[in-house]
């Protein structure tokens, strides 16, 4: 119930959302680092969305960095590549950063290998079909990494008949303590123009445009700056506030278009990715190099020295963590990705994947841990709610088990973006109902 | 014109049946768990008393001066006939009416609300169209007291009300706050 | 024999206080609600409507094989408006204050379901004698329930029990109970008493069974 | 470096919090309310102070006996119960007996919050509950006003009656300036009601601070601007409408804004989260409605005030309204999403 | 509702049951239950008419100081003639001394009162032309408040010598003029009801009454 921000007109935005502290400071200012390689990697086979992949390789086969050691295990579905030189070790369950087991390659890293990258030839692009770019990106391995980590191959395949004017580049990077797309786009900007023309002219779009969150004045500067002549690409400025990157916010703050409920973006002709992933992108295309690494944003107050690092997929949190002067004593929390949307993480040893945006670690001080009140029906949520959802009342239903009468609130459409937790006055925690009120519903669609 | 009105605003809220005179509890009490039935239930009561203002005039008018101890067999049983009656025409002329009112008319015609109406509207002498008043009146209103209390509950369901209190302990004093807040209208429009 | 006379006892005692038709049927609100104001007018309607339930039930249950099924509702209302006719004229005749008082309620006893409830549900299937038992039981229990509340409401409204001043002249009555939220707020809050003792009775006997159990 | 894994708290996200949280809400209230409590204090003297005393030892030990007892530290300390019992200490004529007020904040918590489960699943706005119970069961106690006494220890005999006896009332009663237009077509100059030194409740004399104190919480951003907003926006507009009519007869939108417990009603009772709500349509048309019936019961009803029947009224239309104007949901036409 | 589980269609017994069977029970039901009742009312009939004549007469005698008989007298016509009045007929009372001589009119009138109608009775005399009395019959004013415009003895006595042209006034506080009528405190809203039923049936009775001229007969007037 913030009072109307009398200047919002001035800037790009969308309606209702929050403003959380940015947090950024910590990190915004340092450089990414490459970080050192390890013992020990494991890439589950389900770091995706949709299927997992099919392993093509043995316990016991030694790999190199960047080969292939699973296959797509249907459409919806990527390859996986080996983020370091060594050896099979074992294709068994192995814990992930949710406390669950799931089917993992596990590799032990050469000693004595450089970890370079043989030098391949960059791929002819241009001459390319759309099917063909579209079967190398799967071959690439690349998914969507601002968080969803859906194989970006899928978004990319336009059924017939429509086609796609816009594409839509998401740098809002709209959470708190995250840094690294704003340090990539400082530091790898070419790169990024580059996987965004390639993207562009395969798709067919008419123009690119990079949304970048005002709070990131020095990228928006550089992007300026070094912006290629002669191709269709504008820096857009957007209003900082959350969930600005959530892409169907981010199409309405550039656009001033509402993707329809239960569309997608490609229905209002515009495609969006994160700038993660068209850097990923360009550098499969000009150095052959798959998706073995990424770039993630450490911070918290429970790091050490916080940093953006470049790690290679599979690397154990434990060990990025070690590498950043390790946890604090106080820490109380471990958290993958931002503090809005980020999962806890239960198991220090489960491994970076390819959605993993970020490792926060949170002593008590930073949780800021609130006791929790009745619902006093302050209608904070309700005006926080970027999708107008009516979240007190969809946690009431889900309290009292009405789960049927949650979908007529249009529960489904909720993203779990966590405004309405965040404005939360009584501490109620909204987005858990909500999401035990999705699972009922899931559960009862498709039984067994 | 005047007097009207204030059968009307008397009827709808100052005397509310429900709130002010006891009436139609039942109802009230029983049905009101769903928004949807209470604004239906209430629109054929006030359908109903409409009938019944029409029948216990005519009764009055003709009948009971010359019987005035028939008065309340005749109206029970003039009233659950012609409504036995309208009830057929209804089903033949508009199916859709009938399926919306149709099924609730049987449960309303013994109601002590419909009842009281036409001893009410007799009692105050009135004519036949301050009794029509009186009656779309007294419908409303009991449709508003419904309307009202089922919003209520529906909205109660979701909060934790102790379960001693649950059922009709709390929809009495849910009427009881209802008819304290209803006292605000007493006067209304009569201190011309 | 000792087994019939036990369920005669049954069927009158469980009107007064577990299946009380106010508490725990909540039955026949309505003529009850408007006429609790004090305890006479309680009095006056509990006797009225005794008079009525129980002449009913007797005929119902006497003439309950001749009552073609089809008819049966329609022949129930015409006994009970009958009794409900006498007993209106005859309160008019002896107490026309009382009456007066208690208005347009009396005639509207016709429609209290608690009446045409016992028909349909016991009367027409039982002996005359459980009948009238039963009868006896409802309406008495029916009357404890109209008199409570009339006594709480006279009392508290009117600083008086039967018309005869309980505290002096200093007491400044409490107008709400005369008033219709009185009404509604009395009756919820005694219900939410009955509701109580039966919990509490409910865990007692749960208890003794429990103890007795432990026992054996 | 550390040897063991902390121990994780494994919370679901999101992991930030706003600072706010209801019983800071609470307090927030309590303060925008000191300035009127102080402001009463010296106009009506020791009598208010006694008067709001019972009220909020009513409201808290009812609160305090008639919760289970495990969830009692936490309702004690969430503040929302003395509130209630402040609000409606507000509310009550100054030289109401003192045993009056205790009743009242008995009924306000027990009658309008514990019945229904506690703090947020209340229906009626409980202060209100109470001052209606109050007003219906000692209709004359409570339309007794007396003027401001000027001297701190003044305290009429009817505050300290022995429970369940009414002293004598009459003796410096005072009319309101309600009651003066009601009944005697009197009206009151503005700055009288602006800075409050009429006959009337406790909390309702002085505009000026009500209005000072809902700026703070409009800052704070603990309540909907839009229902005091809509609320004297709609009483200005009818009462205009009126006074066009015929300005000897009807009173005029200043005097209907400042006169009696309008602002006070507005600023602070109608704003209840709990009992008002929570979709900002809603909060429109909940707002417009409690205009609309204020006018309308000063207007035309029997009945010189009517700020209390019109939130009453309207907290029970409330599930109705928010039922109704549920939001349209992000990516659906008008129609569609209901 | 509860009447659900009582009329229940579907619970119709399956024995056929003849039509004539059916009728006679009805005919023989409708019978009994009308001897009955015209027993009650035959029974009862001359204690209640007596109960309320005996009230109206004593309200009337009330309002009308002095009186010892009446006579119901119907506004028919265009003239004001004696006899019992129909249904929504107007009718007043003529109120004659023990000598037979006229005295003045009872009339009675209703009107919105705070809660509900209020139903009162005023005598009224011709001869000086004021008002003599005044009574409630019925109302739902609120006990402690508005019941006082019937137990408040000093409002009730403002009735008894009140005049009427140009109209009575309602003021607060305070002596006054002959037609006014102090205020109750905490109940203007019902005195001030009381006062506007007063004028509005002046207003439609006074052009109508006559002098009536005085009973032969010495004693009894109508029942
Ligand atoms: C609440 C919410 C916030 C999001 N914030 C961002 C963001 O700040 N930056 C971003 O790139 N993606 C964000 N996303 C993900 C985008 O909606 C979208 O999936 C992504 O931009 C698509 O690009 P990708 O497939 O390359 O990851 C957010 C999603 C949600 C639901
Ligand atoms: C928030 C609030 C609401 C009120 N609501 C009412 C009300 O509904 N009815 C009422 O008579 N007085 C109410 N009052 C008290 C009136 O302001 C007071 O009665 C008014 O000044 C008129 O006095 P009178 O009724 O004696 O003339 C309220 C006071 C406040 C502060
Ligand atoms: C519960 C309640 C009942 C009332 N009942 C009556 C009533 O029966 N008659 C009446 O004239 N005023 C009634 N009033 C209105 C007030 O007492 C009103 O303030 C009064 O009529 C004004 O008169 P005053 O100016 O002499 O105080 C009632 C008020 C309340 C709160
Ligand atoms: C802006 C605001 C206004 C409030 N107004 C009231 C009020 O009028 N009456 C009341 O009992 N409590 C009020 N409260 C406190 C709280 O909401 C109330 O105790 C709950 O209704 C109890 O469930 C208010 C709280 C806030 C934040
Ligand atoms: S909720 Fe947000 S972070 Fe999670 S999968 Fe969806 S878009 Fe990605
Ligand atoms: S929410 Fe996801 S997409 Fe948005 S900034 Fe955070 S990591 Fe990036
Ligand atoms: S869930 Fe929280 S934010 Fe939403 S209305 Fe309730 S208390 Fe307010
Ligand atoms: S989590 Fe869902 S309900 Fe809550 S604010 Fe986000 S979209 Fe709305
Ligand atoms: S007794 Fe059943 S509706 Fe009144």
């Amino acid at each position: 119930m913030n009072l109307p921000n009398p200047f919002s007109f001035l800037e790009r935005g969308f309606s209702h959302g929050v403003h959380p502290p940015h947090l950024k400071s910590q990190t915004e200012d340092r450089q990414i680092q490459r970080m050192p390689f390890v013992a020990e990697y494991v890439m589950p086979l389900n770091q995706h969305l949709g299927v997992p992949s099919k392993a093509v390789v043995e316990a016991g086969q030694s790999v190199q960095r960047g080969e292939l050691i699973a296959e797509p295990g249907g459409f919806v579905s990527v390859a996986l590549h080996s983020p370091v030189t060594g050896r099979v070790k074992a294709i068994a369950d192995f814990r992930a950063a949710d406390g669950n087991f799931s089917t993992g390659i596990q590799i032990e890293a050469d000693n004595y290998s450089t970890q370079a990258i043989d030098a391949n030839e960059p791929i002819d692009w241009q001459s390319l079909s759309t099917e063909a770019f579209i079967a190398e990106i799967q071959k690439a391995g690349i998914v969507g990494m601002g968080g969803a980590a859906f194989p970006a191959h899928v978004k990319f395949s336009i059924p017939d008949g429509s086609r796609i004017r816009h594409l839509l580049i998401n740098g809002a990077e709209c959470e708190p303590y995250l840094t690294n797309d704003h340090r990539l786009m400082m530091e790898n900007s070419d790169e990024l123009f580059r996987g965004a023309e390639i993207i562009r002219q395969k798709l067919g779009a008419e123009d690119t445009v990079i949304g970048v969150e005002l709070n990131k004045p020095l990228a928006i500067q550089i992007l300026r700056q070094r912006l290629p002549s002669g191709q269709p690409v504008r820096i857009v400025p957007l209003e900082v506030k959350y969930p600005q990157g959530a892409e169907k916010m981010l199409i309405k703050a550039v656009y001033g278009r509402e993707v329809p409920a239960g569309r997608l973006p490609r229905d209002v002709q515009v495609n969006v990715n994160n700038v993660s992933t068209v850097v990923a992108i360009a550098n499969y295309f000009e150095k052959a190099m798959p998706l073995i690494e990424r770039v993630i944003t450490l911070s918290g107050p429970g790091v050490t020295y916080p940093a953006n690092l470049i790690v290679p997929l599979g690397t154990p949190i434990r060990e990025v963590l070690a590498f950043c002067g390790g946890l604090r004593e106080e820490t109380r929390e471990v958290v993958m990705g931002g503090p809005m949307m980020g999962r806890p993480v239960s198991s220090l040893d489960a491994p970076v994947v390819k959605g993993s945006s970020g490792i926060l670690a949170m002593t008590e001080a930073g949780l800021l841990q609130k006791k929790e009140y009745p619902c006093i029906r302050c209608g904070r949520c309700v005006e926080v709610c970027p999708y107008f959802l009516n979240p007190a009342r969809l946690a009431r239903l889900s309290r009292v088990r009405r789960y049927e009468e949650m979908k007529g609130y249009h529960v489904m459409d909720c993203v779990e973006c966590g405004c309405c937790t965040y404005s939360c006055p009584s501490a109620i925690p909204i987005v858990q109902l909500i999401r035990t009120g999705k699972d009922h519903l899931r559960r009862i669609k498709e039984p067994g | 014109m005047q007097d009207l009105v204030w059968i009307f605003v008397s009827a709808l809220l100052i005397n509310n049946f429900v709130l002010s005179y006891f009436l139609g509890l039942c109802p009230f009490l029983g049905v009101s768990n769903s928004l949807e039935t209470s604004f239906r239930l209430g629109m054929a009561t006030t359908f109903v008393m409409l009938i019944t203002a029409l029948c216990s005039w005519v009764l009055n008018t003709y009948l009971l001066i010359y019987a005035p101890y028939l008065r309340l067999i005749s109206f029970i049983v003039v009233i659950a006939s012609t409504v036995q009656f309208i009830e057929m025409l209804v089903r033949k002329l508009s199916p859709a009416l009938f399926r919306a009112l149709g099924i609730f008319l049987p449960l309303i015609t013994t109601n002590c609300a419909i009842l009281g109406l036409a001893i009410f509207a007799t009692n105050k002498s009135y004519g036949l169209i301050e009794g029509l008043v009186y009656a779309l009146g007294a419908g409303l209103g009991f449709t508003l007291a419904m309307v009202l209390l089922a919003g209520l509950r529906e909205e109660s369901e979701l909060s934790d009300v102790p379960a001693l209190i649950q059922g009709t302990a709390m929809n009495l004093i849910i009427a009881g706050i209802l008819s304290m807040a209803f006292m605000g209208f007493a006067g209304l429009f009569s201190a011309a | 024999m000792v087994k019939a006379s036990q369920q005669e006892y049954e069927e009158l005692i469980k009107g007064i206080w577990r299946d009380n038709p106010v508490f725990a049927q909540v039955l026949g609100m309505c003529p009850m609600l408007a006429v609790t104001n004090s305890a006479i007018n309680a009095i006056a309607m509990g006797g009225a409507t005794f008079f009525v339930l129980v002449g009913s039930s007797f005929l119902v249950a006497a003439f309950k094989s001749w009552i073609p099924k089809q008819v049966r509702i329609s022949c129930f209302i015409i006994i009970i408006a009958t009794f409900v006719t006498v007993a209106d004229y005859t309160l008019l005749a002896l107490i026309p204050g009382v009456h007066k008082e208690l208005g347009a309620f009396i005639p509207l006893i016709v429609a209290n379901c608690l009446i045409l409830g016992r028909q349909e549900a016991f009367a027409s299937k039982s002996t005359i004698r459980l009948a009238l038992l039963d009868a006896i039981g409802m309406a008495a229990g029916f009357m404890l329930a109209l008199l409570m509340l009339g006594a709480v409401r006279e009392i508290l409204g009117d600083g008086a029990l039967f018309g005869i001043k309980l505290f002096g002249t200093q007491f400044e009555p409490w107008v709400i109970m005369i008033l219709p939220p009185g009404g509604f707020l009395t009756l919820g809050l005694l219900l939410l008493l009955f509701n109580w003792l039966a919990v509490k009775r409910r865990k007692f006997l749960d208890e003794v069974i429990k103890a007795e159990r432990g026992q054996s | 470096m550390q040897k063991h894994d902390p121990q994780l708290l494994l919370q679901h996200s999101p992991i930030l919090r706003h600072d706010k949280t209801t019983p800071g809400v609470m307090l927030d209230v309590l303060l925008a309310l000191s300035p009127v409590t102080i402001a009463s204090i010296w106009l009506f003297g020791l009598s208010a102070i006694v008067v709001l005393a019972a009220c909020i030892s009513g409201a808290a030990l009812t609160e305090y006996f008639f919760t289970p007892t495990s969830k009692r530290r936490r309702i004690l300390l969430d503040g929302s119960g003395l509130t209630t019992g402040l609000l409606l200490g507000l509310t009550l004529p100054p030289a109401l007996p003192a045993w009056m007020a205790f009743l009242g904040g008995v009924v306000a918590i027990g009658l309008g919050k514990i019945i229904w489960g506690g703090l947020g699943s209340n229906l009626f706005n409980p202060a209100l509950v109470g001052r209606a119970f109050l007003l219906a069961t000692f209709p004359n106690a409570m339309t007794t006003w007396v003027e401001p006494a000027g001297s701190f220890w003044n305290l009429p005999s009817s505050t300290l009656s022995l429970p369940f006896t009414l002293d004598e009332l009459d003796a410096v009663s005072g009319a309101t300036p309600l009651g003066l237009m009601k009944f005697e077509q009197q009206g009151t100059p503005f700055l009288e009601l602006f800075l409050g030194n009429t006959a009337g409740s406790l909390g309702e004399t002085s505009g000026l601070l009500l209005i000072l104190g809902a700026a703070y919480l409009l800052l704070r951003g603990d309540m909907d601007w839009r229902i005091p907003v809509g609320i004297l926006l709609t009483a200005m507009l009818f009462s205009g409408a009126l006074s066009l009519v015929d300005p000897t007869v009807y009173p005029t939108p200043l005097f209907s804004v400042f006169s009696g417990g309008l602002l006070l009603g507005a600023l602070f009772m109608a704003t209840d989260p709990v009992t008002s709500p929570s979709t900002p349509t809603g909060a429109w048309l909940f707002a417009i409605g409690i205009g609309v019936l204020v006018i309308l019961i000063r207007v035309f009803g029997g009945l010189p005030e009517g700020v209390m029947y019109a939130i009453l009224l309207m907290n029970a239309a409330s599930p109705l309204i928010e039922r109704f104007t549920q939001p349209r949901v992000f990516g659906y036409d008008r129609e569609d999403s209901s | 509702m509860k009447a659900k589980n009582i009329i229940e269609p579907g619970r119709e017994s399956q024995t056929v049951v003849s039509a004539s069977r059916i009728i006679l029970t009805l005919a023989i039901a409708g019978l009994i239950s009308g001897v009955a009742i015209v027993g009650i009312y035959e029974a009862t009939f001359d204690t209640i008419a007596e109960n309320r004549a005996r009230e109206l007469r004593d309200a009337v005698f009330t309002v009308l100081p002095g009186i010892d008989s009446m006579r119901e007298m119907v506004y028919r016509e265009g003239q004001l003639v004696e006899g019992k009045a129909a249904i929504e007929e107007p009718s007043v009372y003529a109120g004659y001394d023990s000598s037979g001589e006229f005295k003045g009119y009872a009339i009675p009138a209703r009107g919105p009162g705070f809660q509900d109608t209020i139903v009162l009775l005023y005598g009224y005399r011709m001869d000086t032309g004021r008002i003599v009395g005044m009574q409630v019959l019925e109302s739902r004013e609120t006990p402690g408040l508005g019941d006082k415009i019937f137990k408040d003895p000093e409002f009730v006595a403002e009735f008894n010598s009140l005049e009427v042209q140009p109209g009575i006034v309602l003021v607060k506080g305070g002596s006054r003029a002959g037609n006014e009528v102090d205020a109750i405190t905490g109940a203007t809203i019902s005195s001030r009801a009381v006062v506007r039923i007063i004028n509005q049936a002046n207003e439609k009775w006074l052009s109508k009454l006559t002098l009536q001229h005085p009973i032969r007969s010495n004693g009894k007037g109508e029942k």
